[in-house]
């Protein structure tokens, strides 16, 4: 197919830029959704690889493997949806047009960083991307959410400038080469590994580098959250995997060191999302729990390079997987403090609860399987223990998600859900079961999970953790008060920060010239040599001529 | 010592005590004769190397006489400057006016 | 050298140094500018004694006459000054510096006693072809008649710097009778003196500047009898007498070049006339100039 | 010389804007209509000679104007891609400072003095952009000098009066220090014409502390219109200036003409060869890197917009001397890129502050809070061209910082990169916050109503349109060069045609 | 040489006849001027057609007559003095605030004019005293044109230059005892370096240095330029002050022995130095505006000596020519200066620098013209002081051992463009402007931009220029 298709990517949302200044918000905000759809449907028909000379150097736009068609399509459908889902979310915020502005703008770079072949296109998505999510979270009024947002921005633009180095560092290893394909062979210097991770961790908000993710996702709107933790946060993922190399001794030597980051991340946030009060705090925690996982998937990958090939449909689907089924809770979150649920609902939304728990017959327990045969191909077998806590966890995170969720439907009047988000959010919902079915890759993983010893090693840690969850309801036990309100250095130091770069102006130095003085002294001077001028012109001769002294 | 070294030395002495007499002195006129003084000095130096080896150097003391000339009109007009000078500083003087 | 001589010499060295002293720190103003005449008088006769003649005339005539004149019509407008308080240093200073230079002139000085002079014997060799007899005329007026054209422009040039002062009308004082009975005698003297020395010049010293200075004199003191009219600068007469030296001279120079001579050469047997004829006209030049610039009042000399 | 065309081009050039500038000073006040038309005639007919000139020299024409000056150094004007580099952005960015001047000066006093002066301004950038050696360089940097202190002082105001003793205090100092530099040079050499490579590699050995000294001197002199640290003292002092003028002395005029000169220096005078020889370019880096970082702490600490802006521009004209002083091909292209980049961006944000100050009579940036909606267009040019200067892809500042990077690395200065990191963090702390003031502050207080004509609704009306146009012009121009990077014309396309040539690639 | 003497005697003809015909009207001096200035020119054709021309006045030789030279120095010279008399003289005829009207302003400008050219060709030690006492009085005459309150500069001015003369005539005297010759060429070939010859040159140099005021003589010079008519200060700064040292430079550069000149050189340039920090200093700091523009001579001058002390210190011969563009180019931008700062001072009715508040609006050529000669003064290019200072500097800095000189040079324009742009940066001051007493003369200010612009002018027409020069002192 034409490769030209490409640019319909990021034209469609720059196109919906353009309708949006002109015709308003309230008047197509409700056809916004519409943008996502060409890369929906060049995920499912992908065109032909396409070069852009014309654009900053390098510019290369495909996506025709595996991972990137997964990737753009779930990126994609999880836009279209969560911009359906948003019409109503902010249909009483102020300044919607703005919000739809950076709506449009991040999704446009999403989706160009999903589909770049070059490190330029993708490094111009992803900051794109990066800086209009401020626009997303600082969306709503108030303290809370300008100090998460505060927060974001400023260690997005760390990261911005740490990728922004390693990039340049990476390119300049790779002997000027741009694209993507021709790093993957390219070794890495430890620097340039050092800033990438970093500066794709601090995006991808892992373990310990996720300190904004629990401010940022309450703050923001929930359709806003949704998509943050669904597609954005794992854009560093993808950045990881497509700027470092597939082979490379250093990364396999630090390697241990990344497994063990990704396991405390993925045990940090279920121990953490325990804690929360506030159900979209518990799933940001939920998310840096999850990364936590990815980041074990690319560090066997990188540990065994023959697992390279696993790793990425692995990747794939556990994005896909957390993607989706992250939007629909933390829609669903968002849903319940505002409209009246019905029964169907809650069992809608235990659905995608429950997959991210790894519950058989859903893509959960397709990854899970999946996962397990990773940590085997990398002769990790003492880690499985800590994939059984984990998965335990989880479950009774998402306990604690839904009895939270419970928890505020208590209030009063609630309005009944509107039309148009039903939609959009049950689609979401209903993925983790149907996506197995309708996708092959997991459809195999989903079927190979379903013998009865894998169903069991699926099911009774979700069991044990059901039974926990039933002795601590009944018990009625609470979190104590000192853990309910944990420190965040994070907003302390952020606040520091704002302040230590509004320094005062120091004041400018000038030292007190006394011009009294000065002009005293100067008019002595001027009277020395005026007075008198005919008799100080002769003293002169007369000292001239005894230069004749000299010769 | 022959009679022209003792006046080239007078010359210069008289020139020297001219120009002591400008370095030394306020008064207009006073330092107008001790110009004089400087010009008579150097005249006496010129006539006297013009006498010195017995007969006389009419250039050098044709260039006295021109000198005489320029001298005498400069004197001139610097006493009257001096003077006119003088008037307008005591016309000055009651309005507080004082000029080195 | 005689002995005697010698001692005249010094003698006469000694007073004009004492004179000169005087001029500049005679306790009075008026003291001082008496010291300066008789200093003036003084001069001329050293002037004679170093074989001068010439120069000795012009002394007498400017040191004595017209000077003292200035001065003393200077000394009327000007108050006495205030008694300076000499600080000790400062002369201690000055002392010792002036007979440092002394000494670095001396130095320079003396060994010229005996230095190469080979104009004289050059103005004597071309002394035939100038046209005159006497050598420093016809070095004045040949051999540098540069110098004199620009010294008559000097001369000018102060009566013009005179006439830019606007001199106030000074208070005539009331006429000294017996000053008016010498001058009846005095003036046609001085004009009878001058025109002889004019015409003395060209063969012996004397000369237009000489005769020039006489003349003033004696224009000044019928000036001052009040025997003289006016003479208004408006009045063409008085103007062509102030300019009629340089242009003349002038005129000359031009005519010398125009008619393939050169620049100030004059034809060669019209020399001796034409010089004659120059001196004439500056002697008159020199006279106006010289009486305006001693006595010259805003009559005179306004614009 | 034979008067062909291509030898009179430079001096057309040249004339444009210097003829009508001359013939505006004899005009009255009130002729405001012979005003503008001859201002847009000279814009318009140098646009034409210099898209001329732009297309004789892709082709591999050559354009040489000269006229007998000094022994051993003619007056030459010459064309050749470098400079037209500079023209070209001179001639734009003049055309769209013209109408904003038009319309920001609209019934301002002494409006003929202000256009003569600025017209000699934009004359004598050019003619420096041209000048085909050293002397002629350092004729047009006096005139610059000249031209641009009416400018700064228009407003007759104490502060503008202090201000333009500042500066020219230190423009002046810079030339004197430029004409020893060039004098020097002179003396061992003449002034042959700028060729790639230099023409000093002879006299290495031989003339070892002359050349140090000259090029202290060149750069010292230089350094002090690029604003280099010790020398940029008069940069924030004089954006008291109209915004118009600010613009174009941050822009193009000033500021540029001393960056220009030290790449004109560096490459064409000294070469790249003799210049690493004598490891002069080390504390040249140095310099550059340490007004990098010192401009961006400073602006950091500024409550006034323009006052901020402007040390903004210490910043970030550096980024030029650092390219130039890493001498490496990559380096070498990021510099002359941004050249044109910094131009503008940094035309745009004066143009914005202007806006503000014109419109709504916002100085602080305190009284920025909630601006985007009532004047939308001009914040997000502001926006626009605020993210250039942090280097956020895909605006222009980004391809510049990009190349910039890679060329510290490839010439194996990687503590350079830490630099530009550091300077993109600060340049982020002082312009992120202004940008959210823009857009997400609540007002204050209530924007003053329609008070003056310029206020107007917000969006196409929302000010002057001579003053909108431009903005929105460049800011669009400051996009698409970053954009559009790859194409042939692009400031970066070009710089790297200039590079070839000059590294003989 | 007919052409040259004719330039030298169409001024002083006409001064003649005016004074005798008592004609008033500046016509005949700007004619005057205009074919004298026609003769120069074409003098300085037939010097560099046929080399250097030499007379012997009235057919005789040296050492018994005058000798005139013509070089090509000395026809640029007379092609300058022409031209500032021109320039001069047609912003004094239409101008309302010189003091040319009823005055003998015109005859004494055409005497000026006629001493400066017979010093130029002059080659006579004694004619030169002669010449000099001429400048000196004529200086003095249209100085107190201005009245009484000019009386005691004028005065102070005379009994100095008085008194500077006789120091030169001393310093003749022993010349011409030691060598009984008092040509210049005749003393060159003959000057030895003994103690009278170097007494004699002592006297002399302090002679010319007071009245070409060169510090540390310049004492007297600003309160004299300043309180002259406008007119003449322009004549003045411009013309008078370069005579001596027109001579200085002849007497050190041909007659002076060798070994002398080297010690000599380092004091007349470390002078140099000195007047250009010293003076431009002074004019920083002086309230009064045409104080600033004489103390800039003062500095300026330090330029001028500094290029004859190295000239004579290396024995190079090209630094003369940095010393002569610097007198023109000096000469030229300050008759521009002081005709702007007299104009300014006369129609604003204050003498002190600060009335020019405001000054680029009410009087704009007047203003421009003052920044455009400071900008000649400075050395801006590409005015005739850039060139100049270019000259001067190529020696200075080709060996590493001189570049001291040259930062005695950097210092020095920055002290001028210090005290230029005092005054240019004050003139924009809209907020206070000084209300001017009289409707400004555009006329008049748009002639005295005329010689702002001939010395920038003169930066086009440098090479020729610099060829001449070089072939007068090589």
């Amino acid at each position: 197919m034409n490769g030209l298709l490409w640019l319909l990517v990021p034209g469609a949302p720059l196109l919906a830029v353009v309708l949006l200044l002109c015709a308003g918000p309230r008047r197509c905000a409700g056809w916004l959704w519409l943008s996502c759809l060409p890369a929906l449907l060049l995920s499912l028909w992908p065109a032909e690889p396409l070069a852009l000379p014309a654009l900053w150097p390098g510019a290369q736009w495909a996506a025709d493997d595996l991972l990137s068609r997964a990737w753009l399509g779930f990126s994609a459908l999880l836009w279209a949806c969560a911009s359906r889902f948003a019409v109503t979310d902010i249909a009483s915020t102020d300044h919607q047009q703005r919000f739809w502005l950076f709506w449009l703008l991040a999704l446009l770079g999403n989706l160009l960083l999903v589909i770049a072949a070059d490190a330029g296109s993708f490094y111009v998505g992803f900051t794109l991307m990066s800086l209009c999510a401020y626009g997303l979270v600082a969306h709503r009024r108030g303290p809370v959410p300008r100090q998460a947002a505060r927060l974001y921005l400023q260690l997005a633009v760390v990261g911005e400038m740490l990728i922004y180095a390693g990039m340049l560092l990476r390119i300049h290893e790779a002997g000027g080469a741009l694209a993507l394909e021709a790093w993957r062979d390219t070794p890495t210097g430890a620097w340039t590994a050092a800033l990438l991770l970093v500066g794709f961790g601090l995006k991808a908000g892992f373990w310990p580098l996720h300190v904004w993710l629990p401010l940022a996702h309450p703050a923001a709107p929930a359709a806003a959250s949704a998509v943050l933790s669904g597609a954005m946060i794992k854009a560093g993922i993808l950045g990881l995997w497509h700027f470092l190399p597939a082979d490379d001794a250093l990364l396999q030597h630090w390697s241990a060191w990344l497994l063990a980051v990704g396991a405390i991340s993925a045990l940090y946030g279920v121990a953490l999302g325990l804690l929360q009060t506030r159900s979209k705090a518990l799933l940001a925690y939920s998310s840096i729990s999850q990364v936590g996982y990815l980041l074990v998937i690319l560090a066997l990958a990188w540990q065994q390079p023959a697992y390279r090939e696993a790793a990425a449909t692995l990747l794939a689907l556990y994005a896909v997987h957390h993607g989706l089924a992250k939007g629909a809770l933390f829609m669903g979150a968002g849903l319940s403090t505002r409209v009246r649920f019905q029964t169907w609902h809650w069992l809608c939304l235990a659905l995608p609860a429950l997959a991210l728990a790894g519950l058989p017959l859903t893509s959960g327990a397709a990854v899970k399987l999946l996962f397990k045969e990773g940590i085997d191909a990398g002769n990790l077998a003492g880690w499985m223990f800590l994939l059984v806590i984990g998965s335990a966890g989880t479950m009774l995170l998402m306990l604690r998600l839904l009895w939270l969720m419970r928890a505020s439907q208590r209030q009063a009047n609630l309005p009944p859900m509107a039309g148009s988000q039903r939609l959009p959010w049950l689609l979401l919902c209903l993925m983790p079961v149907l996506l197995p079915w309708l996708w092959s890759p997991l459809r195999q993983a989903m079927l190979d999970s379903l013998p009865l010893y894998a169903i069991w090693a699926a099911l009774w840690p979700a069991l044990l953790a059901l039974a926990i969850g039933l002795l601590v309801w009944k018990q009625g036990w609470q979190l104590p008060p000192r853990l309910r309100q944990l420190p965040n250095p994070a907003r302390v130091a952020s606040v520091r920060l704002m302040h230590l770069l509004h320094w005062p102006p120091v004041p400018a130095l000038r030292k007190p010239l006394d011009e009294r003085l000065w002009r005293h002294s100067e008019r002595r001077w001027n009277r020395l040599w005026q007075v008198g001028t005919v008799a100080t012109s002769a003293w002169i001769i007369v000292l001239l001529l005894m230069l004749g002294w000299l010769g | 010592m022959s009679g022209a070294s003792l006046y080239l030395g007078l010359g210069v002495l008289l020139w020297l005590l001219g120009l002591h007499g400008l370095l030394r002195l306020r008064h207009p006129l006073r330092r107008i004769m001790a110009i004089n003084l400087m010009g008579s000095g150097t005249f006496m130096v010129m006539v006297a190397l013009a006498s010195r080896s017995g007969h006389n150097d009419p250039v050098l003391q044709a260039l006295v006489v021109t000198g005489l000339v320029v001298a005498v009109s400069a004197t001139a007009f610097a006493l009257r400057l001096a003077v006119a000078h003088q008037a307008h500083r005591s016309r000055q003087r009651p309005t507080g006016e004082h000029e080195e | 050298m005689p002995a005697t001589e010698l001692l005249l010499d010094i003698t006469l060295g000694v007073l004009l140094l004492i004179l000169a002293g005087a001029a500049l720190h005679g306790t009075r103003l008026y003291t001082g500018i008496i010291s300066f005449i008789a200093f003036g008088l003084l001069l001329a006769l050293v002037w004679a004694r170093l074989g001068a003649p010439d120069l000795a005339l012009a002394e007498a005539a400017i040191g004595a006459g017209l000077t003292g004149v200035l001065l003393l019509s200077a000394l009327g407008r000007h108050a006495d000054e205030p008694a300076q308080p000499g600080s000790a240093v400062r002369t201690l200073a000055t002392l010792l510096l002036g007979v440092l230079v002394l000494i670095l002139l001396l130095r320079a000085v003396l060994p010229l006693a005996q230095g190469p002079q080979p104009l004289p014997a050059l103005v004597n060799s071309q002394l035939e072809a100038s046209g005159v007899s006497h050598p420093v005329t016809a070095v004045l007026l040949n051999f540098r008649a540069w110098d004199t054209l620009l010294e008559l422009l000097v001369l000018l040039l102060a009566v013009l710097g005179v006439r830019q002062l606007q001199p106030a009308g000074r208070p005539r004082p009331g006429v000294w009778p017996l000053l008016q009975a010498w001058s009846r005698i005095l003036a046609p003297l001085s004009v009878i003196i001058g025109g002889y020395l004019l015409w003395r010049g060209s063969h012996a010293p004397g000369g237009a500047f000489q005769a020039g200075a006489l003349l003033a004199a004696g224009v000044v003191m019928l000036r001052l009898a009040g025997l003289l009219p006016l003479l208004r600068w408006e009045n063409g007469l008085l103007r062509l007498l102030v300019l009629v030296g340089v242009a003349l001279f002038l005129t000359v120079a031009a005519a010398g070049a125009w008619f393939g001579a050169g620049w100030l050469n004059y034809p060669a047997h019209w020399s001796g006339a034409l010089i004659v004829l120059i001196e004439v006209a500056a002697t008159l030049s020199i006279a106006a100039s010289l009486s305006l610039l001693v006595v010259g009042e805003r009559q005179e000399l306004g614009r | 010389m034979n008067a062909t065309w291509t030898n009179l081009l430079p001096l057309g050039i040249v004339l444009s804007s210097l003829l009508p500038g001359l013939l505006i000073f004899t005009l009255r006040e009130e002729q405001t209509r012979l005003r503008v038309a001859l201002n847009l005639t000279g814009v318009l007919l140098k646009l034409g000679l210099v898209g001329l000139m732009l297309w004789g020299v892709a082709r591999g024409l050559e354009f040489r104007f000269s006229i007998p000056f000094l022994p051993g150094g003619e007056l030459v004007l010459q064309g050749d891609a470098l400079s037209l580099q500079f023209v070209s952005l001179s001639t734009v960015l003049w055309l769209a400072t013209t109408i904003y001047a038009i319309g920001y000066l609209e019934d301002a006093p002494l409006r003929s003095r202000f256009f003569g002066y600025f017209s000699l301004c934009v004359s004598a950038t050019v003619g420096l952009a041209l000048a085909g050696n050293l002397v002629t360089f350092l004729l047009f940097y006096e005139l610059l000098t000249l031209a641009t202190f009416p400018l700064v002082v228009h407003r007759g105001t104490p502060q503008a009066l202090q201000a333009g003793r500042v500066y020219l205090t230190y423009t002046l100092g810079g030339g004197a220090l430029l004409l020893m530099g060039v004098a020097l040079l002179h003396s061992l050499t003449g002034s042959p014409q700028f060729s790639a490579g230099g023409y000093l590699l002879p006299l290495l050995e031989t003339r070892t502390p002359s050349l140090i000294l000259a090029f202290a001197l060149l750069v010292g002199g230089l350094g002090v219109k690029a604003a280099l640290l010790p020398l940029h003292g008069w940069l924030p002092q004089a954006m008291v200036a109209p915004a118009p003028v600010s613009a174009l002395l941050h822009a193009v005029a000033v500021v540029k003409a001393g960056a220009f000169g030290i790449v004109r220096v560096v490459y064409d005078v000294y070469g790249v060869e003799p210049v690493q020889a004598l490891g002069l370019h080390l504390p040249l880096l140095a310099l550059a890197a340490a007004t990098i970082i010192y401009g961006s702490l400073k602006a950091l600490q500024q409550r006034e917009l323009k006052k901020l802006l402007a040390y903004s521009t210490v910043s970030q004209v550096s980024y030029i001397t650092l390219g130039v002083a890493l001498m490496g091909p990559i380096a070498a292209v990021g510099a002359l890129a941004h050249l044109v980049h910094q131009g503008l961006m940094k035309v745009t944000l004066f143009y914005c502050a202007g806006n503000f100050a014109e419109t709504l009579g916002v100085h602080r940036i305190r009284e920025m809070d909630g601006i985007g909606q009532r004047m939308p267009l001009t914040m997000t040019a502001f926006t626009l061209a605020a993210l250039g200067m942090i280097g956020v892809p895909p605006t222009a500042g980004f391809i510049s910082k990009w190349y910039l990077g890679l060329g510290a690395l490839e010439t194996g200065q990687s503590g350079i990169l830490l630099v530009l990191v550091l300077s993109g963090l600060l340049n982020a702390a002082y312009f992120l916050p202004l940008i959210y003031r823009g857009w997400f502050a609540t007002p204050k207080a209530p924007w003053p109503a329609a008070a003056t004509a310029r206020a107007g609704r917000p969006g196409w009306r929302e000010t002057h349109w001579m003053l909108l146009a431009p903005t929105l012009f460049t800011a669009a121009l400051a996009l698409l060069a970053g954009i559009l990077a790859g194409t042939g014309f692009s400031p970066l396309g070009w710089s790297q045609l200039i590079i070839n040539r000059e590294f003989d690639l | 040489m007919t052409l040259a003497l004719a330039s030298l005697l169409l001024p002083l003809g006409t001064a003649l006849l005016m004074l005798l015909l008592r004609l008033r009207s500046g016509i005949w001096v700007i004619a005057a001027s205009l074919g004298s200035l026609l003769c120069a020119g074409l003098a300085l054709h037939e010097v560099i057609e046929q080399g250097v021309q030499t007379l012997a006045i009235g057919g005789w030789r040296t050492p018994l007559g005058i000798r005139f030279e013509l070089s090509s120095l000395t026809a640029v010279l007379l092609v300058f003095t022409a031209m500032t008399h021109l320039l001069v003289a047609i912003y004094a005829q239409h101008s309302r605030h010189s003091h040319a009207r009823n005055t003998d302003y015109w005859p004494l400008s055409g005497l000026l004019h006629a001493s400066l050219a017979a010093l130029w060709l002059s080659r006579d030690l004694f004619n030169w005293y002669v010449t000099l006492e001429l400048l000196g009085l004529v200086a003095v005459a249209m100085i107190i044109l201005s009245g009484p309150r000019a009386h005691a500069p004028a005065l102070r001015y005379l009994l100095l230059s008085l008194a500077a003369s006789l120091c030169y005539l001393l310093g003749v005297a022993l010349l011409y005892g030691r060598y009984g010759v008092l040509d210049l060429d005749l003393l060159a070939q003959a000057s030895e370096a003994d103690h009278s010859t170097r007494m004699a040159l002592l006297l002399m140099t302090v002679g010319l240095m007071l009245k070409a005021a060169l510090w540390p003589l310049h004492l007297w010079l600003p309160a004299a330029h300043s309180s002259a008519p406008t007119a003449v200060s322009a004549l003045l700064s411009a013309l008078v002050v370069k005579g001596p040292l027109f001579i200085l430079w002849l007497l050190w550069s041909r007659v002076a022995p060798v070994d002398m000149t080297e010690s000599a050189g380092l004091l007349f340039a470390l002078a140099g130095i000195v007047a250009l920090l010293a003076g431009g200093w002074a004019a920083l700091r002086t309230p009064l505006l045409k104080t600033l523009v004489a103390y800039s001579t003062v500095a300026q001058l330090g330029y001028a000596l500094l290029a004859l002390g190295l000239l004579l210190r290396w024995q190079q011969s090209e630094l003369s020519v940095a010393l002569w563009l610097f007198v023109l180019a000096h000469g030229l931008a300050k008759v521009s200066m002081f005709l702007a700062a007299g104009e300014m001072q006369a129609t604003l009715g204050s003498k002190r620098v600060a009335s020019l508040k405001g000054a680029t609006q009410t009087m704009p050529v007047a203003m421009f013209a003052f920044a455009v000669a400071g900008g000649s003064l400075i050395g801006l290019p590409p005015s005739g002081g850039f060139v100049a200072k270019w000259v001067l500097l190529q020696p200075l800095l080709l060996e590493p051992i001189h570049w001291p000189w040259a930062l005695g040079v950097l210092l020095g324009t920055l002290a001028s463009a210090a005290y230029v742009f005092r005054v240019v940066a004050l003139s924009f001051d809209r907020a206070d402007a000084t209300p001017p007493d009289y409707d400004p003369d555009p006329f008049a200010q748009w002639l005295a931009l005329l010689p702002a612009i001939a010395v920038w002018g003169l930066a086009l027409f440098s090479q020729p220029l610099i060829l001449w020069l070089s072939e007068a002192s090589g």
